[in-house]
């Protein structure tokens, strides 16, 4: 599955995507982690 | 709009009426010209010149001076500045607005506005800035609308979608603080692909980090600036928190600007002294450059200081207006000026009559709507309803 | 009413911020653009200014021929401005401005000022049209008046010193020439008198260095000498020749007004079209052109290569026969090969390179494309001459293997087993001198002998593309005889064309001379696609052969005249 | 286990590919050439004589196709035999794909033919948001019209003004630039620029071969050209190349350096992605510290209260105790009341001392300090 990339934009291309998509998943995994992280401080109080 | 306060028929014919009638009827047919002509019909946009004032000002100027909302949000949420409670509605106010209203603008100047969708949902041009700056607007829009809506559903009495929302309050304020950095600093990183166009005192490695720099500063500023025009439009419509904590805001966001200010001063000319463009400086774009550093950051800068330190209110909200007009006038000099600075005279742009009518079309809407909000909506004060839970 | 008067104020702000930035950008956008005044090229500009640090004014910019005409007219001389010293038992002017030279510039300044203001206050006393007076400082002190120098380096040409050396006016006593007069190798300053050595003759420059390249010779050493002596004494060059030219033109004039003296204003030198300005009469032309300078150099040389090895002493390839006088005749002036001293090109230039001759080897010197003092050099750049280019322009420059035996020939009527390196550079000085001229004469006698008018069509009929187009009818003939005819009138030419063929090759290129050159199609191809890479398909290659040769020879059709040769296809 | 899964996760999106070794670290210690059999023009200036040929060429293959002659058969043709335009700079537009220019230089009248140059790394590719310029691997840089946004970003980042824009269409305006003839050089014919170039001043062939074509060009005739092939480096070289007999830059070619658009942007871009990694981290970081800090903050006061009642009531006690055994010696009931009533005080002035802390503006509002809505 090796990809040959004959120009940077194509690279980029690629790479960058990857990367938007990764983003994405960090934000969501970070927040998952916060949650774990932080879950037994105290109740989450509800309003 | 303004009728619904005032009632009486005879304050109809008032000259802001009348001149905000005027402004919407030719922004109406500018509109419809614009629709059926094509952008050519009513820009003095060429191929040299692709980005005219509808992207100077309504992005670039649009963008930056709703950056209040992140910093507002952050300063209080985050930081954990109590005094900010009071400017927190309002700045997130203007916020969306703001951002809206730049995505409304947008509609004008793409070629084919119903295609705006296509690089989110269609084909993504992940390698583009003008990708990300999408994507970050498109997020923050949507962030701040959920960050806005509480006064929406307090204005119309439903609870349940008001309490769904508010314990996302911090991830979205974090989101907005990522989204804005993205995308503050990305509309400066939009000009890295041009070093050739660029007049080299304003083309920089660094515009992005000036770009996101200027917009703390900006916000900040933006928000003492809509406090002055609301303490005179919209007096009644605040609470006594509100009033009581108007010039805390003041000093603390005027201190907290002058010192991102002095600092964004130096970094300016840090980039001048990388790049080796003190050459540059002797020139007339020089002057220009200084006038912009100079006149429109270190001055401000120091009339916040000198604020700061004296308590003196009034001379920060002087400050504050130079730091509105020096950013603007950054934006231009980015997009405008420094833009094509090597073409002859004839064919570098100005603006077409109707481009501005658009522009001042956008702001006036979002004025109207603006003073629409307030008047309706807990922004300015809290809902007696939610007083202890805000 | 509070809300709208606060909308209309909020407009107000929205506007200005428009306004503000509009206002504001353009003279920014407009200074940038600003060019300065329009300019006014001047010959006789000097600047002057007195040294002084931090000055607040700029320099002034002295029309010199202006105040020199000024000056005759009111009856005044050169002596209103400059002062004067006794050199070789005449009294000459120095052209420094008064006593001003070892001034301190604060002095300077004053003396200036005393000087032009005192005289311009004068004239406007005595009622006469002044220049600028007390108090209007800005007059002579205009730094954006858009004066420019249009001043050239003068160019002392072999006609113009050939006049000099005609001129009755100029002799030196007890001399049979009067080179004497300007060349001189010594001067004693305790009693300003010249010596002067025939033979030795120099280009001024030799010694008298540009101002720039004494200034940077003695940044390096400030005791730095040549073969002349020290560098710090020497007068530099443009001193020197204001000296020596100004003075004489301006002494042989006081002797006799109406004596042809030369030049004594900026003008008359300095001026792009100098050698207008002071033409001889035609009359003279022809015989001044023939004139030959005299500094006992031969006629011919066999040159050998110059190689600093004893025992190689012979070097390897043939001498050339070198014709001196021909090529005297041909160069501008003697400094067009012999660059900074007169002597023989192998004293600095061996074939290993020495430190004198800047590492250039012999081979170099000689053979360099591009250096225009080189042979090919600058042989290269006679065929750059419109009668010459159309062929060569199309032909590669570049030297190819078999031309070395044209310069490199061996001396005619010298028996072959004796005709090499080492025995011929053993003979005699001037035995090798005879034998260069008798080769160079046998060299000049040979004809070469176009190919006969009826082995050559007249007329060419190109119609294997013909589309939009009748068939192009080629003048084939016609072509042959104006070519034959333009080259004819060059010597260069004689001498390198030498086969019967030579001028057809270069439009039948690349394959050998014939009578019977093979047509064009057999390389270049029709169809472009299946051209082989580098060569032009046909329609390229005869576009390329005709119209470079057109425009490189000044002849019509225009390039883009495509009716010129092509006649419409009636359709 | 975990390893697979994400493995398959990502093949699943698609995404594997790019993850492979050989091309993680490929923008350190790889260049990037182009596709090795990529076609382009070279254009000779030397050779260029300002017939506007190329111009007609241009016009006969996608006259039909610009927006003035799509739908208008009438519309007026232009005079491509009307040199006088020369004297004139012109550039490239919604109507023209390619214009010649002629520059006056001290080597005389010479002229250059303007059109989109094709770039290795096209900066308008790289601008784009929907990717609506696609770098073929034969070379040209093709349009996608029914992607585009008309956000005119292309217009912006092309450092050569290449692409056009027609502003006059209110439905469909789209952005138009040369194709480098891409449907014909499919069909295996020529551009139709290069085809109509009467001298060859326009070579049509691999990129790899022009620049040897260009390069062999200087060599033979060293006096005829300027050493540079214009395009063989300029933002990460074009597969358009020009041959100049002077400097290009008189030819009006911008001096552009050798990074290319993408790399212009990459650091940008990369920024983005840390941003997203580390603002969560360095926010979440202050919000927590800060919550933290009040909550501390709090305690501490709360304890300090305690403590302070607690010390007070013990001094209170003794002193107590002492006035009620002086008391209950003097047996006076009287006193043990006074006694009682300085306790009290004394407690009350404490517990007043060691108030919470007032807010600055002197607010005191206790569910402010708790930021109910933070607690996410």
């Amino acid at each position: 599955m090796d990809t040959v990339f004959y120009s940077y934009h194509d690279f980029m291309l690629a790479t960058k995507t990857i990367t938007y998509v990764l983003m994405g998943l960090g934000l969501f995994g970070l927040l998952g982690f916060w949650l774990f992280l932080t879950g037994r401080d105290e109740p989450i109080r509800k309003y | 709009m303004n009728t619904h306060d005032n009632g009486a028929k005879n304050t109809l014919l008032t000259p802001g009426n009348v001149i905000t009638a005027i402004i919407l009827l030719v922004g109406l047919f500018i509109t419809v010209l614009r629709f059926t002509k094509g952008i050519g019909s009513v820009t003095a946009l060429d191929d040299n010149n692709p980005w005219g004032i509808w992207i100077s000002f309504d992005l670039l100027c649009g963008v930056v001076l709703a950056a209040g909302g992140y910093t507002t949000t952050s300063a209080y949420y985050l930081f954990g500045l109590k005094h900010f409670r009071s400017a927190v509605r309002p700045a997130i106010t203007s916020a969306f607005l703001g951002y809206a209203f730049v995505v409304f603008a947008l509609h004008y100047d793409v070629g084919q506005p119903w295609r705006l969708v296509y690089p989110i949902f269609v084909s993504q041009g992940t390698t583009s800035i003008l990708f990300e700056v999408g994507l970050c607007v498109f997020l923050y829009v949507t962030v701040l609308a959920i960050e806005f809506s509480p006064a929406v559903w307090e204005w119309l009495g439903i609870k349940k979608l008001r309490s769904l929302v508010l314990p996302l309050t911090i991830p979205l304020t974090i989101l907005g603080v990522i989204l804005s950095t993205m995308h503050q600093s990305s509309l400066g990183a939009l000009y890295l692909i041009a070093p050739s166009k660029m007049h080299p005192l304003w083309y920089s490695s660094f515009i992005p980090v000036f770009f996101f720099i200027s917009s703390m500063f900006a916000g900040m500023s933006m928000v003492i600036f809509e406090g002055i025009l609301a303490h005179k439009g919209l007096h009644g419509k605040m609470d006594a928190l509100h009033l009581k904590q108007a010039d805390g805001v003041v000093l603390a966001f005027g201190k907290a600007s002058a010192f991102v200010m002095m600092g964004y001063l130096f970094i300016r000319f840090y980039g001048v002294a990388m790049d080796n463009n003190f050459k540059y400086l002797f020139t007339g774009y020089g002057l220009w450059f200084l006038v912009e550093t100079i006149g429109f950051v270190a001055l401000p800068a120091f009339l916040y200081a000198m604020g700061a330190r004296e308590r003196n209110v009034s001379l920060m909200k002087i400050a504050a207006v130079i730091t509105v007009l020096g950013v603007v006038l950054n934006r231009f000099n980015v997009s405008q000026v420094a833009f094509n600075y090597q073409l002859d005279a004839s064919e570098r742009y100005f603006p077409h009559w109707m481009e501005i009518g658009v522009s001042v079309f956008v702001v006036t809407l979002i004025i109207t709507a603006y003073r629409f909000i307030c008047t309706k909506m807990p922004v300015m004060y809290e809902h007696p309803e939610y007083k202890d839970a805000h | 009413m509070k809300n709208q008067s606060s909308l209309l104020r909020r407009m107000g702000v929205f506007t200005s911020v428009l306004i503000a930035f509009f206002a504001l950008g353009q003279p920014a956008q407009s200074a940038a653009k600003a060019t300065g005044a329009r300019a006014n090229p001047r010959v006789d500009l000097v600047t002057l200014g007195s040294g002084e640090k931090g000055r607040e004014m700029p320099l002034v910019k002295f029309k010199h021929d202006q105040h020199t005409q000024a000056l005759a007219k009111n009856g005044k001389s050169c002596q209103a401005c400059h002062q004067t010293k006794t050199v070789n038992g005449q009294e000459q002017v120095v052209f420094s401005f008064k006593e001003t030279e070892n001034l301190a510039p604060s002095a300077k300044k004053e003396a200036f000022h005393a000087s032009c203001i005192g005289c311009h206050t004068e004239l406007a006393v005595a009622g006469k049209p002044t220049g600028p007076t007390e108090a209007s400082c800005r007059s002579c002190h205009n730094g954006e008046s858009g004066l420019v120098s249009s001043k050239e380096s003068m160019r002392f040409d072999a006609m113009l010193h050939n006049r000099h050396i005609a001129a009755k006016t100029l002799q030196v006593a007890g001399a049979k020439d009067n080179c004497g007069t300007c060349h001189h190798t010594g001067f004693d300053a305790a009693t300003g008198t010249f010596t002067v050595k025939r033979g030795t003759e120099e280009a001024c420059l030799t010694c008298h260095l540009t101002p720039a390249q004494k200034a940077r010779e003695l940044a390096k050493n400030p005791e730095a000498a040549d073969a002349f002596g020290p560098i710090a004494k020497r007068t530099p060059s443009n001193q020197a020749s204001h000296a020596m030219c100004i003075n004489c033109h301006l002494q042989v004039t006081a002797k006799n007004a109406t004596a042809n003296s030369g030049p004594a204003e900026c003008a008359g030198c300095h001026d792009t079209k100098i050698t207008q300005h002071y033409a001889p009469a035609q009359a003279d032309i022809k015989a001044l052109a023939s004139m030959r300078l005299d500094r006992g150099q031969p006629d011919a040389v066999l040159m050998f290569p110059a190689t600093t090895k004893k025992e190689d002493k012979q070097g390897g390839m043939l001498p050339v026969s070198f014709d001196h006088k021909l090529h005297e005749a041909a160069a501008t002036d003697c400094r067009t090969c012999h660059h900074k001293q007169i002597a023989a090109c192998s004293s600095c230039h061996t074939l290993e390179g020495t430190a004198k001759g800047g590492f250039v080897t012999l081979d170099k010197t000689m053979h360099s494309q591009t250096a225009a003092r080189s042979c090919i050099g600058c042989h290269n750049q006679a065929t750059e001459q419109p009668q010459c280019a159309g062929c060569h322009a199309s032909l590669p420059k570049r030297m190819n293997e078999n031309a070395c035996g044209t310069c490199h020939a061996a001396p005619v009527g010298v028996a072959s087993e004796k005709a090499t390196p080492a025995a011929l550079s053993a003979l005699e000085k001037e035995e090798r001198s005879r034998l260069a001229a008798a080769t160079i004469q046998a060299r000049n006698n040979r004809t070469v002998t176009m190919v006969a008018k009826s082995d050559i069509p007249e007329t060419v009929t190109i119609g294997i593309l013909s589309n939009e187009f009748e068939p192009s009818v080629l003048p084939h003939g016609k072509i042959v005889q104006t070519l034959t005819a333009k080259a004819g009138e060059s010597k260069l030419a004689n001498a390198f064309h030498t086969e019967s063929t030579t001028l057809c090759q270069s439009c039948h290129h690349n394959s050998p001379a014939s009578k019977t050159p093979p047509r064009c199609v057999s390389c270049h191809a029709v169809d472009p696609q299946k051209a082989t890479s580098g060569v032009p398909a046909l329609k390229a290659a005869y576009h390329l052969q005709c119209m470079t040769c057109h425009a490189r020879m000044n002849q019509k059709p225009a390039e883009t005249d495509c009716n010129g040769c092509h006649k419409p296809r009636v359709k | 286990m975990q390893r697979r899964k994400f493995l398959t996760l990502m093949s699943a999106a698609g995404l594997g590919a790019a993850l492979s070794p050989a091309s993680a670290n490929a923008a350190a210690t790889t260049s990037f050439n182009g596709h090795p059999e990529a076609v382009g023009v070279l254009h000779d200036s030397v050779r260029c004589i300002g017939c506007r040929k190329c111009e007609e060429g241009c016009f006969k293959v996608n006259g039909q196709d610009l927006p003035a002659f799509k739908n208008d058969p009438s519309a007026q043709r232009p005079d491509f035999a009307d040199l006088e335009v020369l004297n004139k700079k012109r550039r490239t537009n919604c109507n023209t794909y390619t214009v010649v220019n002629r520059y006056q230089t001290e080597k005389g009248p010479v002229y250059r033919k303007l059109q989109c140059n094709h770039c290795q790394e096209p900066a308008c590719a790289s601008a784009c948001f929907v990717k609506a310029f696609v770098k073929t691997p034969e070379g040209p840089v093709v349009y996608k019209p029914e992607l585009c946004v008309g956000c005119r970003y292309c217009m912006v980042a092309c450092p050569f003004y290449v692409p056009t824009y027609d502003y006059g269409s209110a439905w469909n305006p789209l952005v138009y630039k040369c194709t480098m003839c891409a449907p014909r050089i499919a069909k295996g014919q020529l551009p139709g620029c290069v085809e109509a170039c009467p001298k060859e001043a326009l070579v049509f062939g691999k990129r790899t071969d022009l620049i040897n074509i260009a390069r062999e060009r200087i060599q033979k005739n060293p006096e005829l050209y300027d050493a540079k092939v214009f395009g063989e480096s300029e933002m990460g070289g074009t597969n358009w190349l020009y041959l100049s007999p002077v400097q290009h830059t008189e030819l009006a070619q911008p001096e552009l350096g050798k990074t290319s658009a993408p790399e212009l942007t990459s650091g940008a871009l990369g920024a983005v992605a840390m941003v997203a990694g580390i603002w969560p981290v360095l926010l979440g970081g202050a919000y927590a510290i800060n919550k933290r800090r009040t909550k501390m903050a709090q305690e501490e006061a709360k304890e300090a209260v305690t403590t302070a009642v607690a010390t007070t009531r013990e001094e209170a006690e003794a002193k107590l105790q002492k006035a009620l055994a002086k008391a209950e010696k003097d047996k006076d009931a009287a006193v043990a009341r006074e006694v009682k009533k300085a306790r009290e005080e004394a407690i009350q002035e404490t517990e007043a001392k060691f108030a919470p802390p007032q807010a600055p503006d002197g607010e005191s509002t206790p569910e402010d300090a708790s930021g109910k809505e933070g607690d996410a």
